[in-house]
């Protein structure tokens, strides 16, 4: 194990009046691989400038390791960064690219040669040495980038997007063999994406981010199952959104009077009877027709039928509210196309808490219902 | 930035001084560079700034042989551009030069050390025994003196008379004159330099009355005489600037004025007469009855010089009787070295007979010391003849 | 670019028009050239007297035009490498520099590309004079640098701003200490528009003329001769120069020409 | 500044802001300085401390003589070829006692004038060095005739820039936007090889053209017009003309390449899509292409009229001094002929100043900014 773990404390950043990232407390441990989820403006590129040493904090100190890192410039810190265009020298070769730091700290040629060559194995780029970077492909580049920042052997390697200029396929490819690397080298991985899926099936633990503001950190399957705010709720995965006001808490499970009647949730700490309130259901949560077993049921009208392959996309409507609800291929089929129905989920399948501010993404959602591919655009 | 600042304090002080003291700080980082540029240069050597053709490719020759030291030759072809160009570089560019001895005022200069662009002659080095007695002591009077000391030794002498191409206007020597150059049958042919011809038509108005200037030497007389007798000059010529043909500024200009531009008569050096005259007999130069106007030129050691060793050997080497000669046989302009006369050609021999025979010799105009008004004014008329 | 299908009228005039536009350009050169093949002196084309190449040996007998040719060249080795070393500073300082000030800067920097070169040759030799410096190579070579590194200014700045400035980032990133970054990122990514500014460079030092014969005093270069000759009797050996020049000229412009189509 | 800093380093940073600031300083802004300082010196020839000067020269020129002839005794030719009389009075006679005695009465009374005389330049020195050295009359004074130059030489240069833009905007339309491929790469490299020629060189070629038996002589004789014979032909270099001709070849490619330039960058589809729409030609040029290529023409323009006006090449050698002076010339003889370097640089700056108002005008016009210009 030689990744390092990340600590910031009340770590701010400023650009002239605009506050970009509020005081954030943050611990990334040894060797872990963490992810920064936010949409594009939140501050996580700043977060990761800072880290690297490219930005100096308004406030607030930055350690790695053992070391507090003020004052070390970017060249210093046992960081490497790789960017999200991945610039790649284009003079050099592939060989040179990967060597490049060490022939900044004044390794020999044979030494920077045998460094590089393991590199190249382990990235599997064999073959490839003496091409220059235009002469390789988009997958290529990218593993070249991961050698190269790999090559000084660094505690921390920080990942600005690095997939975002890659195809859907070759993207999911790279997530798996970037996450293959990182057990290998055991290095800690900061990675940055307004991508969910790349956040959410790599990391070990992930941080969402808005406007400045970390606000969740969790495991993958927490910050899915267990948002903390409306924020995290509404960016992460699907969710439908039905608000209303809080008539009662007991026990941790909310009741909210809404448009569509009394619905009842899990309710998040510190929720107090008669604030305005949402409730954030899962499409995958809902059952249609299923009557019997639910704590909540709402009366809806089909809009439309998507067939998404391994599930189908039904379209709903409540009066004015619009559901989305997933069902899976087996259950789809007992359900009666024609006529009204009734929703229903389960109170623990739902998280109630107070209104707030919801991702742009969320509202989308009814419509599209595929963020994979608006990410890949 | 930090020098603009400096700058701009340095002005509002009003410390002209110090903020030149400081931007020489400076510029001495930078002042180093003309000492590598000079170091590309070779090591023994004179530099010798000179008319177009004082120095011909014999003397160097000949010198080099003798004395093993590299003649290093820039030229000029007027004495303004020899006086501005040893004044741009600061009297450090070359270690001899060829002024006339009338101009030595205009090398006094306030930012010379000294106050004058020449170094004094030393006359333990310079073997002024070798100058025809009566040059030496005249040139005193001419301006190679200044205050108390020697800057200039005579080198030659020479004049500007008329040149003309004898098979289109045949003139009678002994009536030759500067009017003729304004002949009716020359109109647009005639040859001259600006500076040069509003003196030699002087010398003709003035013995025709026109123009009374007792002989020019009114305008060394005072600043108003100058402007007088000029103004009236340039206006008669400018009426009749149809007969400009070409102007000359040097000598090889003056040849090529006829020789590609047409010209068939000039006032021209007496070098470009005598010269066409070895090539073309139809080519004369003769002596105006107003009095050819004469000028003697000298030879003198800059201020800045470097080389002073080569120099002085330089001057010794030319100030020889044979090297007189040589240079008054590629020339045709007469040497102030004594005995010089023994060695030239043949050709020199009779040409100069013809050309100065003794009524000429006795009817010499010279050309004076410059006063202060004589360069600028003499230019502010030279502008209006050159732009009619 | 479209091909023209049809030539109409217009077209046909535009064509005429270009015609006689390149025949004003040569034919002025060609005459000259020609008349470097003729016995004839003074240069002419029209009074032929016997065609010769004696006009080109005669050209290395010129003392005074090879010594001023000397002088070009000592002129260039120190203009060229000056005017990049500006030009390259000042390109650097105007990409990273931000705000109102780095405008004025600009105009400043540029400004002596847009000045009479007599001027610039003027404020030099009223400068240096002050320092006791006189007008020389040296003063010939500070009023041609002046100008001069204006153009690898624009030629090194335009490719920076085409730069990714995610590489120096990287490189730094990687450890790269700023002088190492700059001799391995930023200047292998320059050199060629350094090499370009370079030899535009000596064409503009090696050319120059109005703002020698101001700031040069007693020496000459191969310009300043060029003119004083032209001005009085010529021969035709400035003619064979002429040829030598423009054969000169027009493989470069071709090599440079069919590199640039090769390369395409 | 900061950026600079973390990318470059500081010794590197340093260094480039120190050449920056050399350039600056000792190559462009403090000899532009220099030089209007000296314009603004007026160096007044006509004062009583030049006559005390030019009254002590005489003196010791006399002083001077008196004593030569006390040393060596009457100057007598003995030697040489002959001894052109030039003072007049020099003579082979005797010199005696007395006469020694005379002279040295005199070179004593000299002595004296002299020694009061310098007293009084000193003075006069001391009082000059204090009174306040700067006022505008280098600028007030000039003179009729070179107002009119002046005026002449800026009036040539418009003309000059103008000829260049009818003549240009039609070859680069053509080699920008209506060539093949093929036919572009030829055309351009036809402009490119005039524009590297020498300078010098393409003015010298123009000789050719204009000498007495010169093509355009030449031509007038065959045509009849005129006979080398009775010398009838025309000596064309005094014809203002020449140097305009002479002025619009040197400069008209410093005119098309910028224009060239920008019109490159033009997309062809858009003036398709502009005919298409049904635009006439010259709507196609006003709307379309000039507006696209006008910071191109500015800089066309400025390079043009700076280089025209500023041009000493030119005139120098195709007027051969049978033409009024241009302007740059005139600088040129106050610098290297009539020695006021004063004057001189006040007519410097005039001309730069009258640079700078065509640039800010052509720039107002054509509502070009500076950052556009460089290209």
């Amino acid at each position: 194990m030689r990744g390092k773990e990340v600590v910031l404390e009340k770590v701010s950043a400023k650009f002239g009046d605009f506050t970009a990232v509020y005081p954030t407390d943050l611990v990334v441990n040894a060797g872990e691989f963490f992810s920064i989820l936010g949409p594009s403006g939140c501050g996580k590129t700043t977060m990761l400038r800072m880290i690297s040493g490219f930005l100096s904090p308004a406030g607030g100190s930055i350690r790695i390791g053992e070391d507090l890192m003020a004052g070390v410039r970017a060249n210093q810190r046992p960081t490497a960064l790789i960017f999200q265009n991945l610039a790649l020298f284009p003079y050099m070769s592939v060989w040179e690219n990967i060597a490049f730091g060490l022939e900044a700290r004044g390794v020999s040629k044979v030494e920077r040669r045998k460094r590089a060559q393991e590199l190249i194995d382990l990235v599997a780029l064999s073959g490839e040495e003496m091409k220059k970077p235009d002469e390789l492909s988009g997958g290529q580049r990218q593993r070249v980038a991961v050698a190269r920042a790999l090559a000084v052997e660094p505690a921390v390697l920080l990942l600005d997007e690095p997939l975002s200029a890659l195809d859907l396929k070759l993207r999911q490819h790279m997530r798996a063999e970037l996450r293959h690397i990182q057990r290998m080298t055991g290095v800690t991985f900061i990675y940055i994406t307004h991508d969910q899926g790349e956040a959410l099936t790599m990391s070990d633990r992930v941080a969402v981010m808005n406007r400045g503001l970390i606000e969740q950190v969790d495991t993958s399957d927490r910050i899915y199952d267990r948002p903390s705010t409306p924020f995290v709720a509404s960016f992460v995965g699907e969710n439908n959104i039905l608000r209303g006001r809080i008539t009662a808490v007991e026990d941790g499970v909310a009741t909210l009077e809404s448009e569509l009647g009394a619905l009842r949730g899990r309710a998040v700490a510190g929720l107090a009877v008669g604030v305005d309130a949402m409730l954030f259901v899962r499409p995958e949560a809902l059952r249609i027709g299923d009557e019997s077993q639910s704590d909540n049921r709402v009366a809806v009208k089909p809009v439309r039928r998507d067939m998404e392959g391994a599930y189908v996309n039904w379209v709903l409507s409540a009066g004015e509210q619009s559901i989305v609800a997933h069902m899976s291929k087996a259950a789809d089929a007992g359900i009666d196309h024609d006529r009204s129905m009734h929703v229903g989920f389960a109170a623990d399948d739902a998280i109630v808490m107070a209104a707030g501010e919801l991702a742009d993404t969320g509202r989308q959602l009814a419509d599209t219902g595929r963020q994979d591919d608006e990410a890949a655009v | 930035m930090n020098d603009k600042a400096k700058i701009s304090r340095a002005l509002r002080d009003g410390s002209r001084r110090s903020f030149l003291k400081k931007s020489a700080v400076v510029a001495a980082a930078a002042a180093t560079g003309p000492w590598i540029v000079n170091s590309l240069a070779a090591s023994k050597e004179v530099k010798v700034f000179a008319w177009v053709d004082y120095v011909n490719q014999d003397m160097i020759d000949g010198f080099e042989k003798e004395t093993g030291i590299k003649v290093n030759l820039t030229t000029f072809g007027s004495n303004d551009e020899a006086e501005q160009k040893t004044k741009a570089s600061g009297g450090k560019g070359w270690d001899v030069i060829f002024p006339s001895v009338t101009n030595r005022a205009n090398y006094e200069d306030a930012n010379a050390p000294g106050g004058i662009w020449l170094a004094p002659i030393d006359e333990k080095r310079a073997n002024l025994k070798a100058i025809i007695p009566s040059f030496l002591r005249d040139s005193i009077a001419l301006g190679a003196v200044y205050r108390d000391k020697r800057y200039l030794i005579p080198y030659d002498w020479g004049t500007e008379g008329i040149t003309f191409n004898s098979k289109v206007v045949n003139l009678k020597d002994a009536e030759v004159s500067f009017g003729d150059l304004w002949r009716p049958e020359v109109k647009g042919k005639v040859a001259f330099r600006q500076k040069s011809v509003i003196m030699g038509t002087g010398l003709y108005l003035d013995s025709t009355g026109v123009v009374k200037s007792n002989r020019m030497l009114d305008v060394y007389k005072s600043e108003e005489d100058a402007r007088r007798v000029w103004s009236a000059i340039t206006v008669w010529i400018i009426e009749r600037k149809d007969w400009f043909g070409a102007f000359w500024n040097n000598a090889t200009e003056a040849t090529s004025a006829f020789k590609d531009a047409g010209a068939v008569i000039g006032q021209t050096w007496d070098t470009t007469g005598l010269l066409l005259a070895q090539e073309d007999s139809a080519y004369k130069y003769r002596a105006p009855k107003e009095g050819i106007i004469t000028w003697l030129d000298s030879v003198g050691i800059l201020a800045g010089a470097e080389n002073l060793d080569e120099a002085y050997k330089f001057i010794n080497y030319i100030l020889t009787p044979k090297v007189g000669a040589v240079f008054s046989n590629k020339t045709g302009y007469n040497s102030a070295v004594a005995g010089f006369g023994d060695y030239t050609s043949d050709t020199f021999k009779r040409q100069f007979a013809e050309v100065y025979r003794p009524d000429v010799l006795s009817n010499m105009w010279w050309w004076q010391a410059d006063t202060p008004w004589f360069a600028p004014m003499r230019s502010e008329f030279v502008e209006k003849i050159s732009n009619a | 670019m479209k091909a023209v299908e049809t030539m109409d009228r217009g077209d046909a005039l535009l064509n005429i028009f270009i015609g006689m536009f390149v025949m004003f350009m040569f034919l002025p050169l060609i005459l000259m050239m020609l008349a470097a093949f003729n016995s004839a002196s003074p240069p002419s084309v029209t009074s032929w007297e016997e065609l010769t190449l004696a006009w080109f040996p005669r050209l290395l007998a010129e003392d005074r035009l090879i010594g001023c040719l000397q002088n070009s060249f000592r002129i260039a080795v120190f203009v060229v490498p000056a005017s990049v070393l500006l030009g390259l500073s000042a390109a650097i300082l105007l990409t990273r520099l931000e705000g109102q000030a780095t405008n004025l800067l600009y105009a400043c920097l540029i400004s002596p590309m847009l000045t009479p070169g007599i001027v610039l040759g003027i404020a030099t030799i009223v400068f240096w004079r002050h320092f006791g410096v006189g007008a020389d190579l040296y003063t010939t070579i500070m009023a041609q640098t002046t100008f001069i590194a204006s153009f690898p200014m624009l030629i090194i700045m335009a490719r920076l701003q085409r730069q990714d400035r995610a590489q120096e980032e990287a490189a730094l990133d990687l450890g790269a200490s700023p002088f190492f970054l700059f001799r391995r990122v930023t200047f292998p990514f320059l050199l060629p528009a350094i090499l370009t500014s370079a030899a535009l460079a000596f064409l503009l030092s090696f050319e120059n003329y109005n703002t020698t014969v101001f700031s040069i005093g007693g020496s000459c270069t191969l310009t300043t001769e060029i003119a004083a000759q032209a001005r009085r009797a010529h021969t035709p050996v400035i003619n064979a120069l002429g040829v030598i020049f423009v054969t000169v000229t027009v493989i470069f412009s071709l090599v440079y020409t069919l590199r640039k189509q090769w390369e395409k | 500044m900061k950026q600079l800093f973390e990318i470059y380093g500081w010794p590197l940073t340093t260094f480039f802001s120190a050449c920056v600031a050399l350039w600056l300083t000792i190559l462009i802004v403090t000899p532009q300085f220099f030089m209007i300082e000296l314009s603004l010196r007026f160096e007044d020839r006509g004062d009583r401390l030049t006559k005390i000067v030019n009254d002590l020269d005489v003196l010791y020129r006399d002083k001077g003589t008196k004593e030569y002839d006390l040393v060596n005794g009457p100057a007598c030719n003995t030697t040489g070829m002959v001894n052109p009389m030039m003072t007049g009075d020099s003579s082979c006679a005797q010199f005696g006692e007395e006469d020694k005695l005379r002279l040295e009465q005199q070179v004593r009374e000299l002595e004296d004038r002299i020694q009061s005389l310098l007293v009084e330049e000193q003075n006069l020195k001391e009082i000059k060095a204090q009174q306040f050295p700067y006022s505008v009359r280098n600028y007030t004074a000039m003179t009729g005739l070179h107002a009119w130059t002046l005026t002449k030489t800026v009036a040539f240069a418009l003309i000059v820039t103008l000829i260049a833009l009818a003549a240009c905007y039609p070859v680069a339309y053509a080699v920008a936007l209506r060539s093949g491929p093929v036919k572009t790469v030829i055309l351009f490299t036809a402009l490119f090889v005039p524009y590297a020629v020498n300078e010098l060189m393409r003015i010298y070629a123009w000789l050719t053209v204009f000498d007495l038996h010169g093509l355009l002589n030449t031509l007038l004789v065959i045509a009849g017009f005129a006979s080398f014979a009775s010398d009838e032909v025309i000596i064309w270099y005094r014809f203002p003309g020449t140097v305009l001709v002479v002025l619009v070849y040197t400069y008209i490619l410093f005119m098309v390449f910028p224009i060239y330039n920008t019109m490159a960058t033009l997309d062809p589809n858009q003036v398709e899509a502009a005919r298409d729409l049904g635009a006439k030609t010259w709507r196609i040029h006003w709307r379309v292409i000039i507006p696209h290529t006008k910071p191109g023409i500015a800089v066309g323009c400025i390079m043009t009229f700076m280089l025209a006006a500023g041009s000493f090449s030119v005139p120098y050698i195709i007027t051969r001094g049978l033409q009024p002076k241009w302007f740059t010339q005139l600088i040129y003889d106050k610098f290297y002929e009539s020695s006021n370097w004063n004057l001189g640089s006040a007519y410097s700056f005039t001309l730069l100043l009258i640079c700078i108002l065509f640039i800010f005008g052509v720039m107002a016009i054509f509502g070009v900014k500076l950052r556009q210009l460089a290209r």
